[in-house]
């Protein structure tokens, strides 16, 4: 058993975007405070996260219990290596997030900004918790919270569009939480509950004597009621809620909600069943090709979307796909794969997001078709673009091929080569809807505008509070593929205890 | 609905039916309701606890006297409900009430009979001194404060149908039976409130021989018990009336039958 | 035969004749379209409930449930002679036979349950003269027909 | 008790509460009942629940027959059942 | 004095209608402030009486102090799960009685103080009953409530409120009735009225005895019908719906929720839960039922466009909730019933405050009036948001614990249609809840008319409700939220009394209530 330290800094990190709340609504007359609160709030939370990295790469744990709210079953936080990654990037994304919604609000004056900013700190509030969370109960106690806080962001437009896409948020996002995750949930208090239902690598259920068709049905209740990770055939919320404004999207997509969903997913794999546990019942290769399905549908779905947003939508699920794939093969390097890919990801999806926004707010486009040679005018959006979409295929030199070959070495390991070929096809797929946009950006098919002669002068970028985040975190995912170690050390904690 | 109805109270009747064999027999002095020595000590111990010989007394105003009292203020709830239901627009008057200009024009003055208007001044203070009797007498004999305050109630209400409303309203106007129902039941639970004052649960009158030094628990009970059968009869009396005053009026307070 | 009957029937008959009672109070309060009906149905539903109680309290022989005048006076004296503070029992000499006496806690019960039912009888006459007021009728259809008119038109 | 007597009062309850539910005048409606509260008080008494008895005279057969009248005087004598 | 608070505290509650009766009559503005006086000692009372109880085990209080033989008085009765209902009781009283301080600027019909007074006798009616130990005393105390509260109702300004008051009445007093014939069957076969004595009485007869069944069923049936359970639930919708505010919101609440205890009163004390679900075979039937009612009432709640009437049929499902949560014959089946009628108390009494209010500020009646209530009526909404979120079964509210005993009772029982039942009407309730968050987020739907005009100058004008009405609101959204992060020391309780020697006959709930 790893050492384990009792320590509130996990309550600390996520009561502080919490109690950002508290100034952004005194200060919601004066704008550039108010956003000055909540960069103040991301920075600080990011603060306290960092703060608990030396102690968990050193292979201990961080633990507070908060109440004893059923006899065995506290809310508890318990800070790992999987909650500290996933920490770790959505807190950091969120400095970039706020920075980047302050340049895109402002850039499109909208409207109910100061409600916009609260649920966004309430969301990262939610998101913390469930990195931190210490048992089942306390990890769907915050998916849901996060559920309800991100649904006045998506429908933040308030109208009919709005409106359709928050509803399909809601209703497949809590229909899956109360009608399957619930139950599983409370299936395994019924089961186990004097374990506390606290995660751990050889996982709480396993000695609860469940198997063969029981534990299959159990584990789709969790996979598929944990919908945000946007597994089909629950996945067409996550196109509806493109509704959302785009640093929503970018967050929704690429940090806080879906990720929440792999997140939750990876657990319910690691510390709910054990990945030892799960060998021996043999069911997660059901998981492994419904995954494989969402990932090649979901490519081909990209392929023929012509909004931006909605193609990075379904190729988000494709992704995140990707990570669920490599989870269920339970070897080793597909899990550390996984686990690294929520952070690779999530730095390429949130590039990409924010080069979608920045396009409309300076041009207005949303259309794929229409941004035929807008590279020359935005050519630091379309250069990130490029980055982040070489992160999503998993090319170098970014992050994302580090977790890709990962995932595919470990797909290897589990001897399956059926689903290699998945990986590798996707890739082809993924290649193909993202690399065409960035290419006639540069070179347009259009004659006239590729005769032109680039000028600096003649370019028309976004606002700089939102083009630098995406230059931030295009350089990130550089970074991530140069320096991957922390990520992978973290990820491979999680896997190393098992063992 | 005729059907369901049917079926349903069929249904129930079967229900009840289907124990009787399970019954004992009626009349039978051992069954377990008559057996029971709860029964046997109320018929035993009535006179030593209290020396009221009837029993029915002793248990309604002593044993179960709790009950009694929450009997009491449902006697209450029915004319406050009765008022807050049917005096709708209608001002519950402050203070004194407006004597009426003449007698009212209604149908009764057609049936201000002579023959019933002098039976009524005959029997009306017979009447209440029989409820008086009843009331009093209660230890002793069938009535207490229930049945001497319906008789007491009675005799209003039969004033207010010989000579009409109004002039029975006259002499125990709204206000004033009002405050008599609410006094009642202050009455009752007084002597609750006492025991409960002097060290003991509430209504264990035996208590309070304390405060009369001459008299015994016994004593303290069966004195104790004609107190409250008294506030019950308040109560009632006055309920009693206010219900029919109400009803004969649709919540006017005027005219009456 | 007399004695046979008495066994068969008379034994239950008053539970009988309270339950058939009961039945047609009941079927009253729910199929009746008349409101004034249904009260008068509750009414005889209550009092034939009163009616089941009361015959739970009957002994064959007993008398009335007051103790006889004499005994009683005497029973009082002695009972304030001897005992001081709590009463204890010490009356042997005087055992009172309860097989004379009816049962008399059903008896309480049951003026309970009769004030109680007037209190309610009084409440839904109340509430009677208020629909009669509001829509003019006594009768059950009538008053719904009125309902679903005034929401069609409202 | 006379049992026989007891028989033909609670035969006679049985009919007046029928009569009481089926005659379409509501004021002889409100009559028959306070009968049948009469008969039933009857038949206390005799059993020996006198209280009970008294209480029914002047509850049932009194004020609850009364207030029935009351009621049906302001509004309407006839029914439909 | 400590030893007398069993009686204390209706005595407070009788005392203080008494006066606001004899002095409202001199100056109605006494009679708030003397009901919210009463109300709050009947509260700080209770809590003493729960502490009482936590300490020093039951509370039993012989009043007129006719102890000796048990029976011949009349006992009241606390163990912990009483003393908790108590303190939900008075709790909602008293918060209603501050809502309803509008009510009283505004009535110029001068009915104040009879309405004072009816609904602190109604509260003191509901106490009594919970902490009762004679069957016949409960009778008579579910009579004063019942009386007070249809009055209460008929006093409504609605034309439908005389209607709907009297249909009440009927099936309220067929109710009661049953309850009075049931007590009747069982004190013929056991001979006395006290509870515990019946219980030992039963336990004597060795369950030969078909009155004894016959008693079950008649008490089971009046009680059904007094908590509206399906299909006895008709008088319900109406009666609550057009009664004015201050009256749901103590009604809605409370009397279907003490129907629920009593009922459980009479399996665990009267009756035994050896003898109820050894030797009656009801249980699976009740269950079903249970289901029906489940789902019956979230389906006629989609149905609905009053807001009112919403929420009347999910009071119809929850209270199907508990009667399928007491009768699985599993230990946490009752611990999850017993937690829900607390639950289930505060949250029913924080949408209809929620309702009033609206109805109050806005003259909403019907859902799609809601519109832009967010931003109208930002505090109200939040206070209604946490109501909602734990009738959808949200953690950390308490609406998602007593959910989650629940179902863990069906699951260890094998009762897997209550389950599903139980999860379908969650999401009923999230479709239905949604559809209000949406309709007060977003406004109006785009596609109305003329209509839109017209009440644009009334919408307008709309304004937050007043602190009298918001302080209640949020007070029981805060208990809401606060029950849910308790829960296992209320839990804790609600066992107490199940596994210790307070409630006889707890064999069979104890002995399945292991781990899994």
């Amino acid at each position: 058993m790893p050492e384990v330290i009792q320590t509130y800094t996990p309550l600390w990190a996520c009561l502080t975007a919490l109690l950002a709340v508290i100034p952004i609504l005194l200060l919601r007359k004066e704008s550039f405070l108010r956003e000055g609160a909540t960069f103040v709030a991301g920075v600080v939370m990011l603060g306290f996260v960092i703060s608990m990295v030396p102690e968990v790469l050193s292979g201990k744990v961080l633990e507070c219990t908060l109440v004893q709210i059923t006899e065995d079953v506290p809310i508890k936080f318990r800070v790992d290596g999987l909650g500290m990654l996933f920490a770790l990037v959505a807190s950091s994304l969120w400095i970039v997030t706020s920075l980047y919604s302050v340049g895109y609000m402002r850039g499109l004056k909208e409207h109910s900004q100061t409600r916009f900013f609260v649920f966004f700190a309430v969301s990262l509030t939610a998101t913390m918790g469930v990195a931190f969370a210490g048992n089942l109960l306390t990890l769907y106690l915050f998916y849901e919270m996060l559920s309800l806080a991100t649904w006045p962001l998506v429908t933040h437009h308030q109208d009919k569009e709005a409106r359709g896409g928050g509803r399909k948020y809601l209703a497949y996002l809590l229909g899956t939480s109360v009608g399957f995750a619930l139950p599983a949930l409370i299936f395994c208090y019924v089961k186990a509950s004097a374990t506390g239902l606290e995660f751990s690598a050889a996982g709480f259920l396993a000695g609860t004597g469940i198997e063969g068709s029981v534990a299959l049905v159990l584990l789709l209740l969790f996979t598929f009621g944990f919908s945000k990770a946007g597994l089909m055939p629950f996945h067409s919320w996550l196109p509806g809620a493109m509704v959302a404004p785009t640093p929503v999207s970018a967050l929704l997509h690429a940090v806080a909600v879906v990720k929440v969903g792999v997140f939750c997913i990876i657990r319910v794999f690691t510390g709910v069943f054990g990945l030892e546990f799960l060998k021996t019942l043999d069911i997660a290769i059901v998981v492994s090709w419904i995954a494989a399905f969402t990932v090649i549908t979901s490519s081909l779905i990209a392929l023929t979307q012509d909004n931006l947003k909605r193609r990075l939508a379904f190729s988000t699920i494709g992704q995140l796909a990707y990570i669920i794939l490599g989870v269920s093969l339970l070897e080793d390097r597909a899990v550390i794969g996984s686990m690294a890919h929520i952070a690779m990801h999530a730095v390429g999806k949130i590039t990409l997001f924010m080069c979608a926004g920045a396009i409309f707010v300076a041009t207005g486009k949303k259309y794929v078709s229409q941004m035929d040679g807008l590279g020359r005018k935005m050519p630091l959006t379309f250069i990130a673009f490029t980055i982040g979409a070489l992160s999503v295929i998993g090319l170098p030199p970014t992050g994302g091929l580090i977790s890709k070959f990962y995932l595919v070495t470990g797909a290897m390991d589990a001897g399956q080569p059926l689903l290699v070929t998945v990986f590798l096809v996707s890739t082809l797929l993924n290649a193909a809807y993202l690399l065409p946009i960035a290419y006639h950006a540069f070179f347009p098919k259009d004659r006239q505008l590729s005769s032109q002669p680039f000028s600096w002068k003649s370019t028309a970028e976004a606002p700089w509070a939102a083009v630098l985040p995406l230059c931030v975190t295009s350089i990130l995912a550089i970074v991530l593929f140069l320096q991957p170690q922390v990520l992978l050390k973290l990820a491979s904690l999680m896997v190393g205890d098992a063992g | 609905m005729k059907w369901v109805g049917l079926i349903a109270v069929l249904f129930t009747g079967g229900l009840l039916l289907s124990a009787m064999d399970d019954f004992p027999n009626w009349g039978d002095a051992h069954s377990p309701a008559n057996a029971s020595p709860v029964s046997q000590y109320f018929i035993e111990k009535t006179i030593e606890d209290s020396g009221v010989p009837n029993m029915v007394t002793a248990v309604l105003a002593d044993y179960r006297s709790y009950d009694t009292m929450f009997e009491t203020v449902v006697v209450l709830i029915a004319g406050i409900a009765i008022m807050a239901i049917l005096r709708v627009g209608n001002q519950i008057p402050r203070g004194a009430r407006p004597a009426p200009v003449s007698a009212p024009a209604s149908v009764n003055d057609d049936h201000q009979d002579i023959i019933i208007g002098t039976t009524c001044r005959l029997l009306i203070p017979v009447l209440q001194l029989f409820a008086f009797y009843v009331i009093a007498h209660g230890h002793h004999s069938p009535g207490g404060g229930f049945q001497g305050g319906v008789v007491l109630g009675t005799s209003f209400i039969l004033a207010a149908i010989a000579k009409g409303l109004d002039p029975a309203l006259e002499r125990l106007p709204e206000t004033r039976y009002v405050k008599i129902a609410f006094v009642g039941v202050v009455i009752y639970s007084a002597f609750g409130v006492a025991c409960l004052l002097l060290g003991e649960n509430f209504l264990d009158y035996g208590v309070l021989s304390v405060l009369l030094p001459t008299i015994d628990a016994a004593e303290a009970r069966s004195h104790s018990m004609l107190g409250v059968e008294v506030g019950v009869a308040f109560t009632v009396s006055a309920i009693m009336f206010a219900i029919y005053a109400n009803l004969a009026s649709k919540g006017e307070l005027e005219g009456g039958l | 035969m007399g004695e046979t009957f008495k066994a068969n029937v008379i034994d239950h008959f008053n539970f009988w004749v309270a339950v058939v009672l009961m039945m047609i109070g009941l079927y009253a309060m729910i199929t009746k379209n008349n409101l004034i009906k249904k009260l008068i149905g509750m009414s005889i539903f209550q009092t034939a409930i009163i009616l089941f109680y009361v015959s739970a309290g009957v002994k064959d022989g007993a008398t009335i449930p007051i103790l006889e005048h004499h005994a009683a006076e005497t029973e009082q004296v002695e009972a304030g002679e001897h005992v001081e503070g709590h009463p204890v029992a010490n009356h042997e000499a005087h055992a009172i036979n309860p097989d004379d006496y009816s049962n008399p806690l059903p008896h309480v019960l049951m003026l309970t349950a009769i004030v109680v039912g007037v209190a309610t009888l009084g409440v839904a006459l109340a509430v009677t003269q208020v629909i009669y007021k509001n829509y003019g009728t006594l009768e059950e259809d009538e008053i719904l027909a009125k309902i679903k008119a005034a929401e069609n038109d409202g | 008790m006379i049992w026989q007597f007891d028989i033909i009062i609670l035969i006679f309850l049985v009919i007046t509460a029928v009569i009481s539910l089926r005659v379409k005048d509501l004021l002889a409606a409100s009559m028959v009942f306070g009968t049948y509260s009469f008969l039933i008080c009857l038949l206390w008494a005799g059993m020996g629940a006198v209280d009970v008895a008294f209480t029914e005279a002047t509850v049932g057969a009194g004020i609850s027959a009364v207030i029935l009248i009351a009621t049906v005087y302001n509004t309407r004598r006839d029914s439909s059942d | 004095m400590a030893e007398q608070y069993p009686i204390i505290v209706l005595l407070v509650l009788l005392f203080g209608a008494l006066l606001v009766g004899l002095s409202g009559m001199v100056d109605r503005r006494v009679c708030f402030p003397l009901a919210v006086t009463a109300l709050s000692l009947a509260v700080v009372v209770s809590v003493g009486i729960l502490q009482q109880v936590i300490n020093g085990g039951v509370i039993r209080y012989f009043v007129g102090g006719w102890s000796r033989p048990v029976g011949i008085g009349i006992e009241l009765r606390i163990d912990t799960i009483n003393a908790l209902v108590l303190l939900t009781i008075t709790t909602v009283g008293l918060l209603t009685a501050i809502f309803s301080f509008r009510r009283v600027q505004e009535d110029k019909t001068e009915k104040t103080p009879l309405f004072y007074v009816l609904y602190l006798l109604l509260i003191m009616g509901l106490s009594g009953m919970v902490i009762s130990g004679d069957a016949f005393n409960l009778y008579v105390l579910l009579e004063v409530s019942s009386l007070t509260s249809y009055a209460l109702i008929a006093m409504g300004k609605s034309r439908r409120a005389a209607t709907a008051a009297f249909s009440y009445i009927i099936m309220g007093t067929i109710g009661a009735s049953f309850y009075l014939l049931g007590v009747g069957y069982l004190y013929l076969r056991t001979g006395t009225l006290n509870m515990m004595e019946i219980h030992q009485a039963i336990l004597a007869l060795d369950g030969s005895s078909s009155t004894i069944v016959v008693a079950f069923v008649l008490i089971l049936v009046g009680l059904m019908i007094k908590m509206a359970f399906f299909p006895l639930f008709g008088w319900l919708p109406n009666a609550y719906s057009y009664c004015p505010s201050s009256t749901s919101c103590v009604v809605a609440p409370l009397m279907t929720k003490v129907g629920v205890y009593v009922m459980i009163r009479m399996m665990l004390t009267v009756f035994g839960t050896e003898w109820v679900f050894e030797n009656l075979q009801y249980a699976q039937w009740l269950v079903g039922m249970a289901i029906v009612a489940i789902l019956a009432g979230s389906v006629m709640a989609l149905a609905q466009v009053e807001l009112k009437k919403m929420f009347c049929y999910l009071i119809v499902a929850e209270v199907g909730y508990m009667v399928g949560g007491a009768w699985m014959a599993n230990h946490w089946g009752m611990v999850g019933a017993i937690y829900h009628i607390m639950s289930d108390a505060f949250m029913t009494l924080c949408m209809f405050l929620a309702a009033g209010i609206f109805l109050k500020q806005a003259g909403v009646v019907r859902i799609d009036q809601l519109d832009g209530m967010f931003r109208k009526m930002p505090v109200t909404m939040a206070g209604f948001v946490v109501g909602a979120l734990a009738m959808i079964g949200i953690p950390p509210t308490c609406g998602f614990f007593s959910k989650l005993y629940l179902i863990r009772g069906g699951m260890e029982s094998g009762h897997w249609g209550y389950v599903v039942a139980l999860l379908i009407s969650s999401l009923v309730n999230a479709v239905l809840f949604f559809r209000i968050f949406e309709i007060a987020y977003f406004g109006k739907k785009p596609a109305e008319g003329h209509g839109h005009h017209e009440n644009h100058s009334t919408v307008s004008v709309i304004k937050e409700a007043n602190v009298s009405s918001l302080v209640p609101l949020l007070a029981s959204a805060a208990i809401i939220v606060l029950l849910g992060i308790f829960n296992s020391d209320i839990v804790e309780l609600i066992e107490r009394a199940l596994n210790g020697s307070q409630v006889i006959g707890m064999n069979v709930l104890s002995g399945k209530g292991g781990q899994g």
